[in-house]
This record gives C-alpha cells, structure tokens and sequence, in this order.
C-alpha cells in the first residue's frame, strides 16, 4: 500500500446537499479530493452517486445546496459512452468533443492496443458488441492529461480481464499523483489506500 | 477540428449528400403537383415556394442538430472540452448550414428553372438563400439547444424558432421579387447581411446557454 | 396412355430440368461464369446496334418537317424512356423472387437493376428537357409523363440510397426488394393520378399530338434503338451482377482462385 | 391495448398535443407572407397549400414513429409478443394518425378560413384529409420501418416516402379543387377510399416486414 | 445442488456458425436447452454472446448457418431496457408492448416491490437513475409466463443486492422447471448446476 503525501486539492465540496424528486439524497456533505487520493462512491441504486459525480463535473450547476470547486477540468466518464456509431474508433478518439488539443497517431493507436481494440481500429463502432464500444470510450484514459478523473460505473459491460487492465491504470494515475473518483458496484482491487464515501447514509468513511 | 468532424459525420455515406438535394427537388415538385401546372402561377408563387422550402427544411433538420450528441453523452463531453463554447457551437451550426443551406442555395437555379422564375432573378435568389439559411441555421441552434434536453421536444422546436424565421422569409423573398420585378435588390440583402451579423454575434451564444440549460435538467 | 404416361414423364423431366436450372441460378458460381459468357457476345452486338442505329437514325432520315433536326434526339430520348420504365418491373420482379424463395441472386439482379435504370431514367429527362427547349420553348413543363418520369427517378434513386445506406447486405436486399415491390404497386396509381390530374387542368395535349403521324423511315431506327437500349440494359446489368457478386463472395474459395488462379486453394 | 399504449405516450404532455395545430398554424401564415396576401391569389392555391402541409407534417413525424422504440429496445420485445405484428403496427400507425392526420383535419376549417377557402369546399376539405392522412401515415410507416435501423436514415425516408405521397396528394387537391368550383367530389373521395383499403390491406404487412428487417441488421 | 431430470427441450441449436466483419466467431455449436437447465454463456468482449442470444430469440434470422429451433417465445432481456422515459414504471409494466397478456395490477405492484422499485410505481422513468432504470425492465422477471429466459447481461448497473435477488430468482425459475440462458462477466451464485459454454474457443464444457 502506497499512499503519497497529501497532495494539493483538486476538488472540494463544502456542505453540499441535494434532493430529487421529493427525498434527500444527501446533506452537508463536505470532502476534498486531493492529489494522489482514490475515491469509490459508494451506494445502492438511485442512492445519488451519478447526481454527485455530475455536480462535480460541473455539469450540473443548480439545484442544490452547497459550494463546488475544482482546480481544472476533470475527465468525466458517464453512463453513456460518447461514441458516435458512424465514427470508427479511431476516428472518434481523434475527433473527440472534448479534445482541445488533438492525439498523435501513435498515441491512438497505443490507447486502442491497451483497451484491447487492436484489429477494430477502423470498423464503425456501430459494429462493435457493448464492450467493446465502451471500450472505445475508457481509452481516453490512456489518453488524457487531466488529473481529476471522475468515472461512473466504468466497468459496465467489460469482462473480467479488462477490468482488472482498467484497475491497474486507476492504480497507476493516482500513484503518479492524480485523483480519481469512481463509481463501482465492485469492490476495487487496486493497489492503494480506497477512501470509500457511501451515499446510502451520506457518511463518509 | 469540430468542423470537420461534423462535417464529416453528415457526409460519411456519400449518399448521404445527395438525400437533401433529393429532399429539395421532391418538395419542390409537390407545389406544381398540389397547386397546378400553369406556368405563370407558378412563376408567381415561386420565390416564396422556395423560400419556404428552405425555411422547413432548415427546421426540420435543425432539431438534429445536437440530439445525437446528447442522446450518446457527447455533449457532456463537448461542454466540458477546454476550449470555448462558442466556437463548438459555432462549428456545428456552421457544418448544419453547409449541408442544408449552403447546398440548398447552390442547386436552387434548378428548382428555380423548374418553377419557372424568371432567370434574371436566380443570381439574387442564390445569393439571399445563402444569407438567409445561415441566418436560419443560427437561430435553429437556439431552438434545438433549449429543446434537446426534453424527452418529447417532439414539434416544440418549430414553435419556438418558426416565428424567429419570419423576417428572414419577409426579406427573402422581397429580394427576389425585387429581383423578378427589376427594382433594386441591394437593400434587402444588405438587410439580410444585417440580420446574419448579428446571428453570428448573439445566436452562438443563446445556444451555448441553452446547451448547458439542457444538460442539466 | 402411353403418349400420357410420356406427357407426364417429360413434365417431370422438365420439372427437374427447371429444378436443376434454378439450383444453378443459385449458384454464384455458375452465374459469374454465364453471365460473363452472355456479355462476351452481346455486348459487341449492341454496340454494333446502337451505332447502327445511330447512324441510321442521325444521317439517314429526313429532317421533320415541323421540328428539323432537332427531333433527331428521339433516337436517345424514347428508348431509354421505354427501357427505363421496363427496367423498374425487372427490379420488383427479381426483388419479389428474393423475399418469396430467397433466392441470393435474384437479389444481386434487384441491386444491379437500380442504377441502371436510374441512368437511364435521367438519360430520358435530360433528353427530354433538351428537346423541351426548341419544341416547347421551356426546358420543363409539368406534364403527365413528365411528371411521372421524375417520380420513377426519385423511386429508383430511393432503392439506391436505402442499399447504400445498410451495412448488411443481406438486409439491405431484402429491405430493398419490400421497397420496389411498394413502388411497384404505386407506379400504375402514380401514372392514372398524374394523367387524370394533368388532365382536369389542361386537356390539350401539346406534346403526343404528331405521334400517330410517325413515318415509317423514322419508325425502323427507333425500333432498332429501342431493341439496342434494351440489349444495354441487360448488358451492363449482367456486368453489374458479376461485380457485385465477385464483392459479396470475395471470401470464398472460387473468388480467390479466380483472382490468384495459381494461388494456395 | 397497444394503440391506448401508444396514444398516451403521444399526448404524455398537455403541450404535445397543441404542438401539431400550432406548426400548421406557423406553417399556414408561412404562405400568405411567402407568397404575397392578395387574397384571390391565395383562395386558388389554399387546397395545395394545405396538402403539402398535412404531407410534409405526416413525413416529418412518421420518422420517429419507431425511432424511440428502437433505440430503447422496445421494438424487439414488440417483435417477440405473441400478438400478431400486423395488428401492432395498425395501432402504431393509427395512433400517429390520430395525433397527426385527424387532428389536422379537425382543425383544418380554421385555416381554409385564414387562407380564404370558400366555405362550401370545407366539409370536403375535412373528408378527404381524414382520409388521406390515414394513407399517408400507413405509406409513412413503410418507409420508417425501412430505415428505422440506420445509423443515419437522415432525410433517407423523405426519398423513399414522398413519391408514394404522391397520388394522395394529386387526388385529395383534386376533391378540393372540384369542390370549390362545384364540380361532384365523390369520385375522387371513393378513388381515396379505395386507396385506404390497399394500404390497410398492405401497408402493415410491409412496415412488419422491414420491421423484422431493420432489427437484424 | 438440485438437478432436475432431462427435461424437454425449449430451444434447440444445430451446426451453428456464425462470422461477423470478417471474423469466426463460432463454428459448428449445437446444444439444446432443455427445461431445467441453466446455461452461462462466457466470453470477453466481443466474443460473440449478444449475437448468439438473439440467434436463440429470433431476433437475428439471417447471416448465420445452422438450424435454431424453438418450442416457445422466450422473455428476452437485452442490453438496452426496453423501458419508456415518459411512462412511470407501473405503467411501463402494464403497457408493455410485448406484452400480449396483461397483468393485474397487484401483481405489477408485488413485481416492483420485488425489484426494490417501492416508492417509485409512478415515478417518470426518465427520473430513475440508471440501475433503477433497469430494474423496472427486470420486474418483467417476476411476471412474465414464459419458461425460457434469454438474459443478457442482466446485472448491468444493479447494486450487490440486488444481483443476489436476482440470482434467487434465476435459481428459483430453473428449480420450477423452466431454462434460463444468462450472459455474464460476473460468476453467478446459484444452487444450481450451471452450464457453461465459452464462446472464446467456441467449445461446450
Ligand atoms: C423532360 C422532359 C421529357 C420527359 C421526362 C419525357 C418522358 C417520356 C416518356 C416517359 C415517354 C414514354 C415512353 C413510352 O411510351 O413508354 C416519352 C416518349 C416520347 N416523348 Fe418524351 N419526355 C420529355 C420531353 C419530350 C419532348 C420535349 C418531346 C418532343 C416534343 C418528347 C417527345 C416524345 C415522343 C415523340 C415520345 C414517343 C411517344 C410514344 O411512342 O409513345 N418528349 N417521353
Ligand atoms: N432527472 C431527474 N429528475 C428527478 N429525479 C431524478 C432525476 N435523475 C435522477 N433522479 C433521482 O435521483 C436519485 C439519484 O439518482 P442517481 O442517478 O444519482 O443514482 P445513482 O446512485 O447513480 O444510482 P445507480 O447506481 O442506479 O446509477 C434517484 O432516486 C432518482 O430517482
Ligand atoms: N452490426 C454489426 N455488424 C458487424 N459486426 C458486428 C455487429 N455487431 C457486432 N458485431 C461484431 O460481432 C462480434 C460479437 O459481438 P457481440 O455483441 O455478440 O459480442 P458480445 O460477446 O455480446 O460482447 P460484449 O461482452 O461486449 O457484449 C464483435 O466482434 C463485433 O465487432
Ligand atoms: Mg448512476
Ligand atoms: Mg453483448
């Protein structure tokens, strides 16, 4: 277990409370996220943890109590992938909305091999199976130079050995000093401290 | 960057291109065919006809727009992208317009020899079409921007934006009336050059505030 | 008795013999091989035909009287109109043949018909409109047979687009033989309703008025090109099937031989 | 069951139900400001008008007739019901008629009376748009089933739909325009009857075909 | 471990091959599904599972050799949820368009109590997050009559409880006679022999 000094902050959340359709999800919650910290949310279905990811995003900006603030832009993962089926995979790496700045050829090209997509580089991802298109997606982890990750249920349809390729890399980010937050109804098997922030009493742990 | 990549997500299938020009000639067979043959009545309806071709057919595409984007979570990704709202939406509205107006305005000497208009005003028609779509395809964006959130945006959208058109079908069409009865056409471009500006500099805006509005519902 | 018992062995002969024939129609193969033996020959003599009947019908004929020479293109015009119309019927036809039997290469024919007679199709538009404009005065008119000619194109183009637009080609053949044999359907209904439409507008008819007084010099070339479009149809559809069936089979073992014929089998 | 099914889903939302009259109504003042208010003008060309308005709304609604069920999956659990599918796809598509076509011509009084109809042309105008809009929407439905599986259908379902609009269009003016100028309208009232009957005996049968085609492709 | 007889057979596979984009995925598979049985197809992304489900449901009906057969039209669950945005989750359940028989309603309001849906039966399911989401699609599990099931990936986005619910009722289905087909990248707990077939070297085990 390694566990890196406690970095600069790159998220905080002052007292943030938010409630959905007539029930409370949660109150006064207040947390930092800082370099080199691996987060998982935790909670049943519906508890809040996509509704708290998003806030933390910024992309949702009303509707509930409290303060956000973030040092930069994190790398979102949501429940929907953000692959366009008519693109191929490489196509929809290198033409991602969210790239300011664009991917060499050869880092596309690794990130895909990583993912495990070697061979599907060009086919439409309209024709990859609901693994694989997802898969299209997490290689922006292999890709991106943003420190704050904020990943929803990014195991979601990949088997057994991705997920443990996907978990050494969550591994390896907040080893070299990024912080991550996940969403999982899996336990995590990385190899660093797991701070755990449960939703179903909003407590954190 | 984004332009090419919407550009080249309307054109992937090079048949694609071809769908609204196929759009655009079948419509405009539908007046003769709902409003009779007889060529100088034709000939007077014909500026308009086109217009409002060019007016539904920016319409109908236009709530599209962003829909697939936000249907696949795209447009999460394209409001937290580091660069500025306003050129994102600036490129897809600007790939939404070459691909129905621009396309649209280039063709028209066809419809316009179909129609029967007079061939001295196909110079003005083309150019207004050019003018008038952009402005069109602006000002859709906001209309598409504020409804694609919506679960059933369903014929919202043209509530919203179809009065926002009606100057520009007003100006259209007196420039190529203008245009067929010989009086002078510059103003009324001009006009239009006028409304596009400010398209340009207000539209792009409204729709980025939209987009956000949308996300977060 | 025996004349019958004869009668029924030859009908169950040919039974077998139909039988036989529609398995080989089914077989990729044997159709590349056929209907690259029919092109061999027929195409040459279209060819021959057409510049036959070119000629006969460009330097041969007298000028009309009303139109002069520029009548003339009624040597392109009518054929590829009359073919272009027959043309969507071989398309249904082969189309209802792949939904009903499955059979795979009535659905090559059906997918090799669909630009054929949309070139065709245009080619009878263009002409049509470049002879609009010294008879009529107008490049476009919106007549019954005009009108319905620009239907047959959108119809046609239609089958094109939605085979384009399917990755499976599988499917895209089936859901294109359920289009044409709609269209199918609609065509006679879109010919009545533009006829009786044209006509509760304006009932002279500008256009056919000359036709009965067609002269027999002027009539024989016409036939000739007419037989001759007909024979380029089937031609180029022929040329079109072996294409698209070398695409479809391009996995399989007689593709690659015929590619690399002393590669590996 | 299914057609209540469908039924609500259209009308979930009071605004939905108004959004059809209120994009006639846009459309419908789109002309008179297209073409020029002289009101003689506008009564020769108002049974067109009309039809290629009811036409192009038919067309652009009966795209998503489908389109949400099968991108949430429900289309494949409809192809796996035990009811025949001929029946499901009947109540799909009445029920697009009902919120579309009916309506529409339950309305349509109002704008014969905007677009100067003379009034003894209206009940037809009423028959013969409940009528047609049904066929309409049947064909529609064809055309829809046929792309609903494309990744891009895009404008693709106006090709392959509006040539087979065209008869109903060519005969619903037609009883129009021989009402208005007093003319018997029962041919062509019977000449769309018989064609409802065709596309109710056929329509179906197609949309379930390509159905069970665009899921498997 | 409770093991019923052989029972009949609901679905039948012969010879079947089926090659997608240029790849084998299977070759030669012949099973039967036989009343009483539970069959976990495995595979990594990809490997062709979704595709040999909806060759078993009859959804995909060409492309492929072989012969697939029937006794019955089977409960298909599917990657996406089948479940309608603007309905609420009761009335998702009582309209459901593959539904040909309808349920009474105090059997739709025990089906969402079993999935945990209590307090959201009327609910817009566009309002559910994404498990409950699913879950409504899952209800059908406790209503439906037919005997075999085609499960894919059904555990997508459910929380640790609620998978163990629904293992028991898998289990349950399978002990009263009926034959359940799941896909899964999770190992299932059941009381129950599972059958496996890996579709990564296309073998029966
Ligand atoms: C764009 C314009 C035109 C189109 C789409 C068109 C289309 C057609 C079609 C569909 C046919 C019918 C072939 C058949 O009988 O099956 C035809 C025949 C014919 N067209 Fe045209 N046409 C056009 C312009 C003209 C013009 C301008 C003329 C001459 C003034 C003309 C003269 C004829 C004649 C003489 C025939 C042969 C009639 C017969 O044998 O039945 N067409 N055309
Ligand atoms: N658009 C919405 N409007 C109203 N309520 C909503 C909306 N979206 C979600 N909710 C409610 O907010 C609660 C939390 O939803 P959220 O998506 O955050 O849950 P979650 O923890 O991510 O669950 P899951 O594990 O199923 O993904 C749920 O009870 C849901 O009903
Ligand atoms: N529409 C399609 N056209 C062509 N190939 C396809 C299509 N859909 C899937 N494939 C290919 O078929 C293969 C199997 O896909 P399938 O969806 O059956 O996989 P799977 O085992 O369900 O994977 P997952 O665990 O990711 O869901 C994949 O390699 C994919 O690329
Ligand atoms: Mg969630
Ligand atoms: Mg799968």
């Amino acid at each position: 277990m390694t566990d890196s000094a406690v970095g600069e902050s790159l998220a905080e959340v002052k007292d943030l409370g938010l409630a959905r359709g007539g029930r409370v999800l949660f109150e006064s919650l207040s947390f930092a996220i800082r370099a080199g910290e691996l987060w998982q949310l935790e909670g049943g279905n519906g508890a809040g943890k996509t509704s708290l990811l998003r806030i933390l995003a910024g992309l949702s900006r009303y509707g509930f109590d409290g303060l956000v603030s973030r040092a930069e832009v994190p790398l979102y993962v949501g429940h929907q992938a953000a692959v366009k089926g008519l693109f191929s995979a490489r196509e929809n790496l290198s033409w991602h909305v969210s790239g300011g700045c664009v991917f060499a050829d050869e880092q596309i090209e690794q990130a895909l091999q990583r993912v495990g997509l070697c061979g599907f580089e060009d086919t439409p991802s309209h024709a990859l199976s609901a693994g694989q298109h997802r898969r299209v997606n997490l290689a922006r982890l292999f890709l991106s130079e943003a420190r704050l990750w904020l990943l929803d249920e990014p195991f979601t349809a990949i088997d057994a050995a991705g997920v443990s390729e996907l978990q050494e890399r969550i591994g390896g980010h907040v080893a070299r000093g990024g912080a991550v937050v996940v969403t999982s109804h899996q336990p995590l098997h990385v190899d660093h401290t797991v701070h755990h922030l449960s939703l179903d009493g909003a407590r954190i742990s | 960057m984004l332009l090419r990549r919407q550009l080249s997500l309307a054109i992937r299938r090079p048949i694609e291109i071809g769908n609204p020009l196929v759009f655009f000639a079948i419509v405009v067979a539908l007046f003769p065919l709902g409003i009779g043959p007889a060529s100088e009545q034709l000939a007077m309806i014909a500026p308009g006809a086109i217009w409002i071709i060019a007016l539904l057919s920016s319409l109908l595409t236009s709530d599209s727009v962003f829909r697939s984007d936000f249907d696949d979570g795209s447009l999460e990704q394209l409001l937290l992208a580091p660069q500025p709202l306003y050129l994102s939406v600036l490129a897809y509205l600007c790939a939404h317009w070459v691909v129905t107006g621009l396309l649209l305005a280039l063709v028209s000497p066809v419809f316009a020899l179909m129609l029967n208009l007079p061939a001295e005003a196909v110079g003005t028609l083309m150019v207004s079409l050019a003018l008038g779509t952009a402005v069109l395809s602006l000002v859709g964006g906001i209309g598409a921007a504020l409804t694609v959130g919506l679960k059933r945006g369903g014929m919202l959208i043209s509530l919203l934006i179809l009065p926002l058109y009606i100057p520009v079908l007003i100006f259209g069409t007196a420039a190529v009336q203008a245009a067929v009865s010989g009086a002078p056409v510059g103003p009324f471009l001009a006009l239009l050059g006028a409304m596009l500006s400010l398209a340009i500099a207000l539209g792009p805006l409204a729709t980025a505030a939209g987009l956000r509005i949308s996300i977060d519902a | 008795m025996s004349s019958r018992i004869g009668a029924a062995q030859k009908g169950l002969y040919n039974l077998t013999v139909m039988w036989t024939f529609f398995h080989k129609l089914g077989s990729p193969p044997w159709l590349y091989g056929i209907a690259g033996a029919i092109v061999r020959w027929l195409l040459p003599l279209t060819i021959l035909a057409l510049l036959v009947g070119a000629a006969w019908g460009l330097l041969f004929t007298s000028p009309d009287f009303r139109q002069g020479n520029s009548y003339r293109i009624i040597y392109i015009h009518v054929p590829s109109a009359v073919v272009a119309l027959a043309g969507y019927y071989v398309m249904a036809i082969a189309g209802a043949v792949s939904l009903i039997w499955r059979m795979k290469m009535a659905d090559v024919a059906m997918k090799a018909a669909a630009p054929v007679g949309a070139a065709l199709t245009f080619i009878a538009l263009f002409t049509g409109a470049l002879w609009g404009k010294p008879t009529w005065g107008t490049w476009w008119e919106w007549d019954a047979r005009i009108t319905s000619m620009l239907i047959l194109l959108f119809l046609y183009l239609g089958v094109v687009a939605l085979y384009e637009a399917f990755d499976n080609k599988e499917a895209a053949g089936r859901a294109c033989a359920i289009l044409s044999l709609v269209g199918m359907v609609n065509i006679p209904i879109i010919y009545k309703s533009v006829d009786w439409w044209y006509s509760l507008h304006q009932p002279a008819s500008i256009k056919f008025s000359g036709e009965s007084a067609i002269d027999s010099s002027m009539l024989y070339p016409l036939l000739l090109m007419i037989g001759a479009f007909y024979a380029l149809f089937t031609c180029c559809l022929l040329m079109n099937m072996r294409a698209e069936l070398l695409q479809r089979e391009s996995r399989t073992a007689w593709v690659r031989r015929l590619v690399k014929p002393d590669g590996p089998r």
